[in-house]
Parts: structure tokens; C-alpha cells; sequence
């Protein structure tokens, strides 16, 4: 059953990977975006970690994809019709984004999982309790980060017109 | 697991799904006959008795009408919109608490379709991809009213969703989980003798938040600026004909019923009766499974007298403007929601945990 | 232990997806499509971070994928802020054309 | 993980139900096209200039801060889950989140005071 859904998601996931990549209309590319990190997050449910299934989704699939699909809305549709890559250049990126993909997979494949563990797997209490105790810093340094964002964003967007 | 688990699996998530399905023509005959009560005239009553029947009428009419596609539409998009739209608000009611349990066949089934112990962030995660099917709807119509519309109801709608979320926070904190069944569980019986365990009680804020925020996130009245029709023809869905209409009508009470189930369970006792005990409730009807069926029963009816509030609500109050509606969320609810937040954390604090 | 049976298809997934996205930055001139292609590579490590992290029982790479995500969602901010600010400049959103600072 | 395998079939039939629609509504209904029947709907009045015409950026604006908004307000979910049962040990998560808030309402007090959202 897991392994049905496994590959059902993985494949979803990957297909509109491709999708993102290949589709000419950058909407198209956007809604490809959408189902392939839907499916990722069925894929953290099935590695047993729902709660960064429910972050994916509330924050990648719900707000960043989003603000894409904003920003290709406020583009004219015209401008977004790019010219062809030259075919060389799609053959050399295309040999070296397979042989990186093997390497990445022959390391994978041979780091060392095998190490001895201890204890539970970490419930969503324990992570919770850790983020706020063990790695309070990093989030409350996560927080000034967020608000110097907002500030910067804001900086870079305005209308400089009526501003 | 074996073969009658899984039958029992697929049996209840049918039943509960086909449940929510049958709101939506409920919902439609309601709406009308609300809005003539309220506008003082008879609204629909030729077909059936009290025009009960006029949903079914609807939907033979919508589905044998053309649906077509604008000239200028992206074919693809314009197609999947309304199923973008629809799909979302069927996932959501998957964490409704509908009932406590019943036993059958030996063994003990939860009246829910599933216990997520994460079933609130879900709600709200699931949620948010709703706007995709009115994005790209409004988008692939090729009309500019639509897209207006689609931004407009958008950035609605995503605006709204940061204080429902706060709301929920300060439930959850209460509650110390996020899964709905057990948030209902706490809320059995009295304080003090005479006053409901309810969440509105707890969080008195947090429901006024949650409440405004919901009207705003399921597009009604008076928050509906995406439809505006004397400024957007109407809205993001302007070009759309036929049963793909009705998909974005049948989403809409499905988002409704979900939220207002949410509602129900996160502050007004899920489907406990007031003032009485499940114990007592128990021992009064004498059967499990029985009771299992009544608590659907009062769920259900707090959930029905919600939906009568928002159509209620629907037909008196006028709209906002789009600049008053986002001061309402920017300037008051989220500031409300970070404080409410904190006062129910110094309370608890002060109290020194909740017991 | 439950988490076993994916570690092969986690892997090769990983390695797939972050190709996928690495092609897509390498092939496309489109600045958002160069930015989601990114996005892909930044959720196949996450996945992986997170893999790890349960297969070794430990909270740390779930935390970390968290604050990823976080971070990735400013990144996104600032990048789509930065490419509107050159197709305000320019009236197009192909890498091509931004060549104003070639010496 | 088992809780999950309900929301899959739920997913199901849903998209059963959403397609057959779909499906059903093109079936049924009658085909006659007419350009003026398939033009874009704006009042009756003929239809002028690109329907994917850019928009002020407002909207952007309003998607962004929502964006960062809502990353910062997702950190109180776990908060809030653990808080409770962290009253034990004392004022610990109280105090994150008075920092954390106090932080986070800078920035809200900034896109209100600057007027991010173009609101006047």
C-alpha cells in the first residue's frame, strides 16, 4: 500500500517536475510547481514526518507558488514567450544534468545509513519542544531575519511612481 | 489490515463525503428561500412542496446547458479550474468530527473520516489551495473583468487566512493539540455545574476572529468584493457556463459547511449537547451506537444553524470596499489575533496550566 | 523499522528531482522559470535532509528543514521582487537581456 | 500513517466526482458554438485590448507581505501545541514567544505604518 503510494506520488512529483521545466507557458509551469510539491508532500507523510507534509503545503504549496502565479499574472502574457535555447545548449545541459543526477545517486546510494540508532522516532511534540528550547536562538534569529525581509522586500517592490 | 477493515474505510469515507455532498443542494434551496423570507417575497415554490425540489431542477438545468469555452480561454487551465477549486473543499472534511464512535462488527469506528493528529493545520493548509481554482479560473477566461476579480478575490482570501489561523492558534494552545476529535472530547460537560466546557467560553476572541475570518475566506457577504457585479460583471467566474459553474456554487457550500464544522468543534462543543453530559446521554439512550447516530445528529444541527447564520448574514449586511476590507485584516484582525495570543498565554501562565 | 522500505525510491528521487531542477536552471532564459527550477533542487535536498534526519531518529534535520523552508520563502520574496524590478527596467523577463552590467 | 489512507480515497473521489462532472456537463450539454457566443463576456460591449493586460502592483504588494506574514504566524502552531505541557518547566515558551511577537509586530507595525498595501 505505501509502496503503491510511494511511487504513485513519486511519479506525480516527478512528471510535473519535467513539466515545470519543459512547458513553454510560464503558467503552465507554475501549475506544474503546484501538483509536483503537492506531491512531495504526500511524500513527507509517507516518510513518516506530517508536519513538514502540512508546512510544505501551507507554505510552499499555499503562499510561495502563489506569489509566483502573482507575479506571472502582473507580467504581460506577450513578454513571457521566451526564444528557443539553442539545441547544443539543451544537449550539453541535458548530459550534464544526467551525469550529475548518476553521481548524486551513486553517493546517496553509498553514504552510510546504516548507523546504529537510538531512542523514538521524534514525534511532532519533541520537535516542537526543540525548536522552542533546544533551538530558540536560531528561531528567534529566524524572526529579526523575517523582519529584515519585509522591510527589504518592500524597498524593492514599491511603486517607485506614486511613491 | 484485512478486507472488512478496508470496506468499512472506503464504506465511511463515502458516507461522510456523500453527507457533505447533500449539503450543497440544501444549501442552495435554503438560500433562496432565506433570501425571500428575508426580501419579503415567496422565492421558489413551483417545484415540489415549499420548492423543496428546486435544487434537483437546478442541477438537471445546469448540466444539460452548453458550457463553452471563450475563444481567448487557455483551454487546459479553464477546464481544471473548477476541479482545483472543488477538490480542496472535499479534502478538508476529512478531518471533521462528526461523532465520537460507534462499535460494529466487532469493531470500534470512529465517527470521523480521518483522526489526523495534525487535522487543524490540515484544515487550514488544505484550505489554502482553493485559491488556485479561482487564480487560474479567472485567469485561463481570458477576460480582464476575471482576472481583476481572481487578484481580487485572491489576495482576499489570503489575507484572511493569517487571523483564521491566529484564531486557531489560541484554540490550539487551550487545547494543547491540534487533532479535532480530542479538542471535542475535552469540551464534555459542565464548569462550575452550570456552564458548558465550550471553546467560546476559553476563547471568547478567538471565535470573534475566527468567525469574521471564515466569511471572508469562503467568499460570502458581505466580503464577497471578488463578485462585485456592478464593478467585475461577475467576477472570476464571469465566463464560466453550465455544471462548471455549479462546480465553483458546489465548492463554495462545501467550503461553508467545513468551516462552520470547525467552527463547531473548536468553540462550540463539536457534537456534545449542552448542559447534558455524554455519560448522562448514555445512560439515557442506553446504546453506544445509538448515541454514536444522535451525536452525528447534534453535530450536524449546530453545523445547519451556522450555515443559516451565514445566509442570514448574506442578505442583510452590505459590502466593503476592497481598501476597507484589507484595513479591516491588516490593521485589526491580525494585530487582535498576536494579542489575543498573548493574553491567553499569560493567562494559562498565570494559572499555571489548565486543569 | 517503518522507514525502510522507501530508502531506495528516496534516493532515487532526490537525485532525479535535483537533475530536473538543475536541467531547468541550465536550459531556460525565463528568470521565473530559472527560479522554480531552483525551488526543485531546494525541495529534493529538503527531502532528503529530512529522510536522514527520521532514519537516525533525530529531530535536528526535521528543525532544519523547517528553517529551509522559512528561508526559502524570503528567498522567494526577494528574488520575485528583484525580477519585477528588472521587468519594469526592461519589459521582459529573459535572462538574456540583462546584460547592463557586461563590461 | 494508516490515519492517512482515508484523505487518499477521499482524494479519489473527489477527483472521481470532480471529473465526472466535468465530463458529464461537456456530454450533455448542447454544441453551437458562435464567435460572439465564445468572445469574452464584458457587459455586451465588444471586448477591448489584452485580457493579460499588466496590473499595478498592488496585488504583488499584498502577496508578498502575505507570504512572509503567514511563514512567520506558521511558527505558532507548533508553539502553540507545546505550550501547555511546557508550563512545568517553567516560563521558558512564554518568553520565546514575547520576543518572538515582539518581533513580529515590528514588522506588521511597519506594513501598516508605510502603508505597504497601498491601502489610502
Amino acid at each position: 500500500m505505501s509502496d503503491i503510494a510511494a511511487g504513485l506520488f513519486g511519479v506525480l512529483t516527478l512528471g510535473c517536475s519535467l513539466g515545470v521545466v519543459f512547458s513553454r507557458n510560464v503558467i503552465m509551469s507554475a501549475f506544474y510547481l503546484i501538483l509536483s510539491f503537492f506531491g512531495l508532500a504526500a511524500l513527507y507523510v509517507l516518510i513518516q514526518a506530517p508536519f513538514l507534509a502540512v508546512i510544505q503545503v501551507l507554505i510552499y504549496t499555499g503562499a510561495i507558488v502563489v506569489l509566483f502565479v502573482f507575479v506571472v499574472m502582473l507580467i504581460d502574457q506577450d513578454k513571457l514567450l521566451e526564444v528557443v535555447t539553442g539545441k547544443t545548449l539543451v544537449l550539453t545541459a541535458g548530459v550534464l544534468a544526467w551525469s550529475l543526477g548518476l553521481i548524486l545517486l551513486r553517493a546517496l546510494n553509498h553514504s552510510p545509513m546504516a548507523v546504529p540508532v537510538s531512542g523514538q522516532l521524534p514525534t511532532l511534540r519533541t520537535i516542537s519542544l526543540s525548536l522552542f528550547t533546544e533551538y530558540l536562538w536560531p528561531f528567534e534569529v529566524l524572526s529579526v531575519f523575517m523582519l529584515v525581509i519585509i522591510v527589504g522586500v518592500f524597498v524593492l517592490a514599491r511603486d517607485k511612481v506614486n511613491a | 489490515m484485512n478486507t472488512v477493515d478496508i470496506a468499512i474505510l472506503v464504506a465511511k469515507t463515502l458516507l461522510f463525503y456523500l453527507i457533505v455532498l447533500h449539503v450543497v443542494p440544501i444549501m442552495v434551496w435554503v438560500e433562496r428561500r432565506g433570501a425571500a423570507l428575508i426580501q419579503d417575497r415567496p422565492g421558489p415554490n413551483r417545484v415540489g412542496p415549499f420548492g423543496l425540489l428546486q435544487p434537483v431542477a437546478d442541477f438537471v438545468k445546469f448540466i444539460f446547458k452548453e458550457d463553452p469555452i471563450p475563444t481567448g480561454a487557455n483551454r487546459g487551465l479553464f477546464l481544471v479550474a473548477p476541479a482545483l477549486i472543488l477538490i480542496p473543499a472535499s479534502l478538508t472534511l476529512a478531518v471533521l468530527p462528526f461523532g465520537d464512535k460507534v462499535k460494529l462488527f466487532g469493531r470500534e469506528i470512529l465517527l470521523q473520516v480521518a483522526d489526523l493528529d495534525i487535522a487543524i493545520l490540515y484544515v487550514l493548509a488544505i484550505g489554502s489551495l482553493g485559491i488556485y481554482g479561482i487564480l487560474f479560473g479567472g485567469w485561463a477566461s481570458g477576460n480582464k473583468f476575471s482576472l481583476m476579480g481572481a487578484l481580487r478575490a485572491s489576495s482576499q482570501v489570503i489575507s484572511y487566512e493569517i487571523p483564521l489561523g491566529l484564531a486557531a492558534v489560541g484554540a490550539v494552545a487551550v487545547y494543547g493539540t491540534f487533532s479535532l476529535r480530542e479538542i471535542a472530547l475535552a469540551q464534555d460537560g459542565l464548569w462550575f455545574g452550570w456552564l458548558p466546557r465550550w471553546g467560546i467560553f476559553l476563547q471568547p476572541v478567538g471565535f470573534w476572529l475566527f468567525f469574521i475570518a471564515s466569511f471572508a475566506e469562503t467568499n460570502r457577504l458581505p466580503f464577497d468584493l471578488p463578485e462585485t457585479e456592478a464593478e467585475l460583471v461577475a467576477g472570476y467566474h464571469t465566463e464560466y457556463g453550465s455544471m462548471k459553474f455549479g462546480m465553483f456554487m458546489m465548492a463554495e457550500y462545501m467550503n461553508l459547511t467545513t468551516i462552520s464544522g470547525v467552527m463547531v468543534t473548536l468553540f462550540f462543543g463539536g457534537w456534545h449537547l449542552p448542559f447534558v453530559a455524554d455519560a448522562m446521554l448514555l445512560k439515557w439512550i442506553g446504546s453506544q451506537n445509538l448515541l454514536g447516530l444522535v451525536q452525528v445528529v447534534i453535530f450536524l444541527t449546530k453545523v445547519a444553524i451556522f450555515l443559516c447564520v451565514f445566509v442570514w448574514v448574506r442578505w442583510t449586511v452590505p459590502r466593503f470596499r476592497f481598501d476597507q476590507l484589507m484595513r479591516i485584516t491588516w490593521g485589526r484582525l491580525i494585530p487582535l489575533g498576536i494579542v489575543n495570543l498573548l493574553v491567553t498565554a499569560g493567562v494559562m501562565l498565570w494559572l499555571g496550566g489548565w486543569k | 523499522m517503518t522507514v525502510s522500505f522507501l530508502t531506495n525510491w528516496v534516493h532515487y528521487l532526490v537525485a532525479a528531482l535535483f537533475s530536473v531542477g538543475l536541467l531547468g536552471f541550465l536550459i531556460r532564459k525565463n528568470a521565473l522559470v530559472i527560479l522554480m527550477s531552483i525551488e526543485l533542487m531546494l525541495n529534493a535536498v529538503n527531502l532528503y535532509v529530512a529522510k536522514v534526519s527520521l532514519a537516525l531518529h533525530s529531530g535536528a534535520g526535521l528543525v532544519l528543514v523547517v528553517f529551509a523552508i522559512t528561508v526559502a520563502a524570503a528567498e522567494v520574496a526577494v528574488g520575485l521582487a528583484i525580477i519585477l524590478n528588472l521587468y519594469r527596467a526592461k519589459r521582459s523577463v529573459d535572462v538574456d537581456m540583462f546584460t547592463g552590467l557586461k563590461g | 500513517m494508516e490515519n492517512y489512507i482515508p484523505v487518499l480515497l477521499l482524494l479519489g473521489f473527489a477527483i472521481i466526482v470532480a471529473s465526472s462532472i466535468l465530463v458529464l456537463s461537456w456530454w450533455l450539454g448542447p454544441k453551437k458554438p458562435l464567435a460572439v457566443k465564445l468572445s469574452a463576456y464584458e457587459c455586451g460591449v465588444n471586448a477591448e485590448g489584452s485580457p493579460h493586460a499588466p496590473f499595478a502592483s498592488k496585488f504583488y504588494l499584498v502577496a508578498v507581505m502575505f507570504l512572509l506574514v503567514d511563514v512567520e504566524a506558521a511558527f505558532f502552531f507548533p508553539w502553540a501545541l507545546v505550550y501547555k505541557e511546557s508550563l512545568q518547566l517553567g516560563p521558558i515558551l512564554f518568553v520565546a514567544l514575547v520576543i518572538y511577537v515582539a518581533i513580529f509586530a515590528l514588522g506588521l507595525f511597519y506594513i501598516i505604518k508605510k502603508d505597504c498595501l497601498r491601502l489610502r
